[in-house]
């Protein structure tokens, strides 16, 4: 793998889990703390994907995300302090404190949107996709989407137009093994989401999701494609969740065993790429403490950010409904 | 209405009215398309849309699949970068089909992001009965529409508005739904060349009267007009009123109309039960209370689905004979 | 309610309420069967069919596909060929994923059929805001469905409702819709150990008083009943109706109600414009219009997205406050 | 093929293709005329698709038809008497005049309706299947639907849903090569609908839909398989509608070529089927003759049954809006 890739690229990428990674667990004990209200969908475990990704994708490239949405924003770009004050509710967060964790988003970033509702983003990246080509820009448009979403009615129209179309759109399958509490096996009687693409008449493509260079290579080939005219890429990663669908203990159900979350942990894409990452000389220790460090303090300085900042004031309520009509 | 109409004496029926504003749209904004079912060569299965993909090219007029929740959600993501797009939903009962994509994307797309976004997108589509089309293809849906907060929603009941309305919607920033009417299509009007815009938001007086004011959607202003006779015989003088748009509401207009008819009854084609015209009598009853000599009353389709035969559709359809029947009971006359 | 619920003094919380009354119909109808999102193992996301897996198993407890279509169509089919399904739609968020199977299908089989089909279907599902779950976790759409011939919808607003409706809907020989409220899950109401059914189309006086009546709709009965004693402070003698069903809704017992107290509010969690409180007030000042010394007033959510803030969500949801801002606000005191 | 097919099968397929035929084309001058309101659907050229399916099912098996859905209702033992009644809005007619065309429907012969919703379909039988299998019958629900009703999100959720419980379900695509006025490679990126059964976990199967014995035998398979317990299969149709999308000559639209019918006019499935059925000796002419003969009869009759029969008085509107609550 690293001989391909640049040290540039290596860090980055590097750089780009760990800031995922430490913002979800802090954003975790937040909530546990009682700061953040409302439901919170971590991606810990899940951070190579979107790292991976994002590494091919400008601002201008548009993604919609999930419930699971914030790694999506941090690796695209997004502000720590921005974020935690979104998270808090207050009037400094990226929606206003309208969003939340579900619905977490930064237009001028391309984040079209975390989404509350399961397979609601692909119809939206298919859209923006059509966009793209209609304004015959080279932007690309990804929509983030979990195994379960794959069932949704949304994914399969999204797609067929996709294809269809030849937008230059990417379908990234995130399969973390379980919608909610029900394991694929339960929610549909394929292996491999990426075996719905040949209906569709596009490429699909499985990757381990779990390490970040071959997310990174695999996005490259289905977003140079999609970026060539060439159309969409079904792209499924194989991932885990290291914490529970919601939160991070969840509701104590037991319905993954222990084993299952060890299993996956040894694989833990972060841990596994550092690994590397030491022995090739890409990063010394120091270097990878230190990026934890900056993390870390962006990290405190973003939540207190958010503490300090004000709440909506309640006549913000009925702004933002609809925008003030402009002449063409 | 008055000034722009009375121009040119140019009558259009109103499917080529839609034709023709959707045309100039087109020209008027690059980034605008139209997207639906069959809109392309065939020009919709209503015809509205004939001549405009020989024009524009299939790059502006656009088939697309079978596929309700792609089209809004083509709509509501290329909205949000850059594009006007202008959605074809064929029969307005196929909304169900893409409702979580309008009520949930669509519609809250801009506040959930506290503004960041903004969805200047219109939906055309066609409701009603009538012709025999059943329970599937006849229905007025825009009550569903008319609770969602973060669109707007208009019902053009004649050529002219229809060519303004569509004209103001696709000015809009905002996602704006015209509801179309077929039984309408070959209703003839006045309507100019130019471009002009009915102002979203806007009741229109469209006959004067002093005794009851009579507030009609969509195709049911000719049925409010055609029982202004047979009011007139019984001594009840109606003032009619096309609401036009329905969200938002032009409340000033109905208020002011009721201070001098002091009685008020809302027509609509849409099921009575839960229909929009329950919001129209509790804002009005609200808000002209003491001006009220007569309860508000409410014209609308029995609480069934549309029925196939044409002997059931007959009695389902709310028309001019059941206005009168009401405002005499109502007025005890 | 009063006797069954005095019988035994045992007390359960609402969502306990629920698992009960869907435990004695499975006990009750061998062709009754349970299917949702995580309804098994997990027993839904809100807790209320806990054990249920365990007691009947995977075939009658049945985890689907996130697949709101697929759910609908499968009680469509299902309730049309011998089952007695309950389907659980999660969120009533979600409502717009199926839409079309609920309105085209679901509601109209029976009617396009002439009669020849019969669909004793059940569907669960939460509504309400009040723990920031944002635009797309919190909506009260139950607007939509009171507008569709074909569908019965009640909203219980306790414990002992819960339960008995859910019994009742479950029997019922049609679609019937029990709406529930996630804010209302741990409350506690006396709830007897036997299946017993509250009557779909009746509401419930709750609290009688001679001044004036509210009216509230699932969870907003509460926040009406607290408003009673502040009420009082203002010399108003508040009579508080539980609606509890709103299709068939119980204009009989409004109207008495009114009869005495000559004024009235209706109370409802959905945003106020098109939303269900409009077809009561078009309807009590229609058939109450001589007793009214006031205007029937609502109290509804503002028009937009609920949002995500504690800051906003606190002044978006209606509540006690509210309720007694618009009695003065309508009578002038 | 004749030789596995007794001739008993055989004259029962040609039967019901011919009944489809005639009584299509009565029903389609009977709207020329003015007789029939609303909007007709035609079956002509598609027959052999109903008859091949059909001959497997019995009145307990479900099926759920589309906007064009006469043919399934007759090969399903539908009575010409009572269909031409309801085309007509008639009470006497299977709906009471409440449905119509686009509606018509017998429970009692497992006709869970006609469809006015493109890809309503599917997911209802779907939920029949679930029912058969919950209710441990031994009955099979199929689904027809079209070539467009497979780009709606109703036909991959209900696929998917079939294929996860292993349901006794055939879903039967009759690809006809056009959505109203679009051709299928204007509305879909592949050219075999088959190809989506392996996203679903179910075998995808291509056939001849102008040969009833290719579909008859294709259908008796999927319907084995699904009756075993194996569940569902996806059975695509090639096959042409020869009327238009809808009526007969429809909108006088050109979206496809004079010449184009008449290739897939010579394939006529009606047509070959009687030359073959000539050659082998399983018909005469004479008794092909009095098919026709014998069709035509009936068919007259349940025109003059419809003709005859009174409309729905005006106090059955708000009749079968709901069922009278019966206690379990
Ligand atoms: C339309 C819709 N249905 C159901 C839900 C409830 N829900 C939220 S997350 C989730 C599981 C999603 O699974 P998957 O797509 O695999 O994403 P993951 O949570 O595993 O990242 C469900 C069912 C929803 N939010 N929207
Ligand atoms: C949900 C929905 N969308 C659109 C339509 C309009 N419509 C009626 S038939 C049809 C074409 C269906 O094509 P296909 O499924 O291939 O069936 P065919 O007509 O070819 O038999 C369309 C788009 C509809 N009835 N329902
Ligand atoms: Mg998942
Ligand atoms: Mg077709």
């Amino acid at each position: 793998m690293a001989k391909k890739l640049s040290n540039k690229i290596l860090k980055e990428l590097h750089l780009r889990m760990v800031r995922i990674r430490r913002f979800e667990e802090e954003a975790g004990k937040m909530m546990e703390n009682g700061k953040i209200p409302g439901a919170l969908h971590l991606y810990v475990g899940q951070e190579a994907i979107a790292s991976g990704v994002m590494q091919h994708l400008s601002e201008l490239d548009q993604i919609t995300s999930t419930h699971r949405g914030h790694g999506h924003l941090i690796a695209k770009g997004g502000e720590f302090s921005r974020m935690f004050a979104e998270l808090y509710g207050k009037a400094t967060g990226y929606c206003r404190g309208k969003g939340g964790s579900m619905h977490i988003s930064n237009m001028d970033l391309g984040m079209l949107g975390a989404n509350g509702i399961v397979g609601g983003g692909p119809p939206i990246a298919m859209g923006a996709a059509f966009s793209n080509k209609f304004r015959k820009t080279k932007q690309v448009a990804v929509a983030f989407f979990g195994d379960g979403a794959s069932n949704e009615g949304s994914f399969h129209e999204a797609a067929n137009m996709a294809a269809l179309f030849k937008l230059p759109c990417v379908f990234v399958c995130e399969n973390n093994g379980y919608g909610e509490y029900t394991p694929q096996a339960n929610h549909q009687a394929v292996v491999d989401v990426a075996d719905r693409a040949a209906g569709y008449g596009m490429p699909g493509v499985v990757v381990d999701g779990m390490d970040v260079i071959a997310v990174y290579e695999a996005a490259e080939e289905a977003i140079k494609r999609a970026r060539a005219g060439d159309g969409p890429t079904l792209l499924e990663c194989k991932t885990y969740r290291f914490y529970d669908h919601v939160g991070v203990r969840g509701m104590g159900l037991t319905y993954r065993t222990d084993e299952e979350l060890e299993e996956w942990k040894k694989r833990d894409a972060i841990k596994g790429f550092e690994e590397r990452l030491l022995q090739i000389g890409t990063l010394t220790q120091k270097a990878i403490d230190a990026v934890y460090a900056n993390t870390n303090a962006e990290i405190e300085e973003a939540i207190q950010f958010a503490e300090d900042s004000p709440f909506p004031h309640p006549d913000e309520l009925l702004e933002d409904v609809y925008s003030v009509r402009s002449e063409v | 209405m008055s000034e722009a109409k009375e121009q040119k004496p140019r009558k259009l029926p109103y499917v080529a009215a839609i034709t023709e504003g959707v045309r100039q749209v087109l020209i008027e904004q690059e980034n605008a398309f139209v997207a639906g079912e069959d809109v392309g060569q065939a020009g919709s299965v209503f015809g509205y849309y004939q001549g405009l993909f020989d024009e524009f090219g299939k790059d502006r007029i656009i088939d697309t699949p079978i596929s309700e929740k792609g089209i809004i959600g083509l709509g509501v993501g290329a909205s949000a970068t850059g594009c006007r797009p202008i959605l074809d939903l064929m029969f307005m009962d196929f909304i169900g089909e893409c409702m979580d994509e309008i009520a949930n994307q669509m519609a809250k797309m801009r506040f959930m992001f506290g503004g960041a976004a903004t969805l200047p997108v219109t939906v055309l589509t066609m409701a009603g009965a009538g012709i025999n089309l059943a329970a599937q293809h006849s229905q007025s849906l825009e009550a569903w529409l008319a609770h969602l907060p973060g669109v707007k929603v208009v019902m053009p009941s004649n050529a002219y508005d229809a060519k303004g309305l569509i004209i103001a919607a696709a000015r809009d920033d905002n996602p704006v739904f015209v509801v179309l009417n077929k039984m309408s299509l070959a209703l003839q009007a006045e309507v100019p060349e130019e471009m002009y815009e009915v102002p979203i938001g806007k009741a229109e007086i469209v006959r004067e009267g002093k005794d009851m004011t009579i507030l009609a959607i969509g195709r049911m202003v000719h049925e409010a007009l055609a029982a202004v006779e047979p009011l007139k015989e019984l001594g009840v003088d109606a003032e009619v009123i096309d609401v036009r748009s329905i969200q938002p509401f032009d409340t000033d207009t109905a208020i002011e109309s009721l201070r001098k008819t002091h009685r008020g009854l809302i027509v609509h084609e849409a099921v009575r039960f839960g229909g929009f015209g329950g919001e129209i009598a509790a804002q009005l009853q609200e808000l002209a209370f003491d001006y009220l000599d007569a309860p508000i009353a409410r014209v609308g389709a029995p609480f069934s689905p549309v029925p196939f035969s044409p002997a059931l559709e007959k009695v389902y359809l709310p028309n001019a004979e059941a206005i009168v029947a009401e405002v005499r009971k109502t007025l005890g006359i």
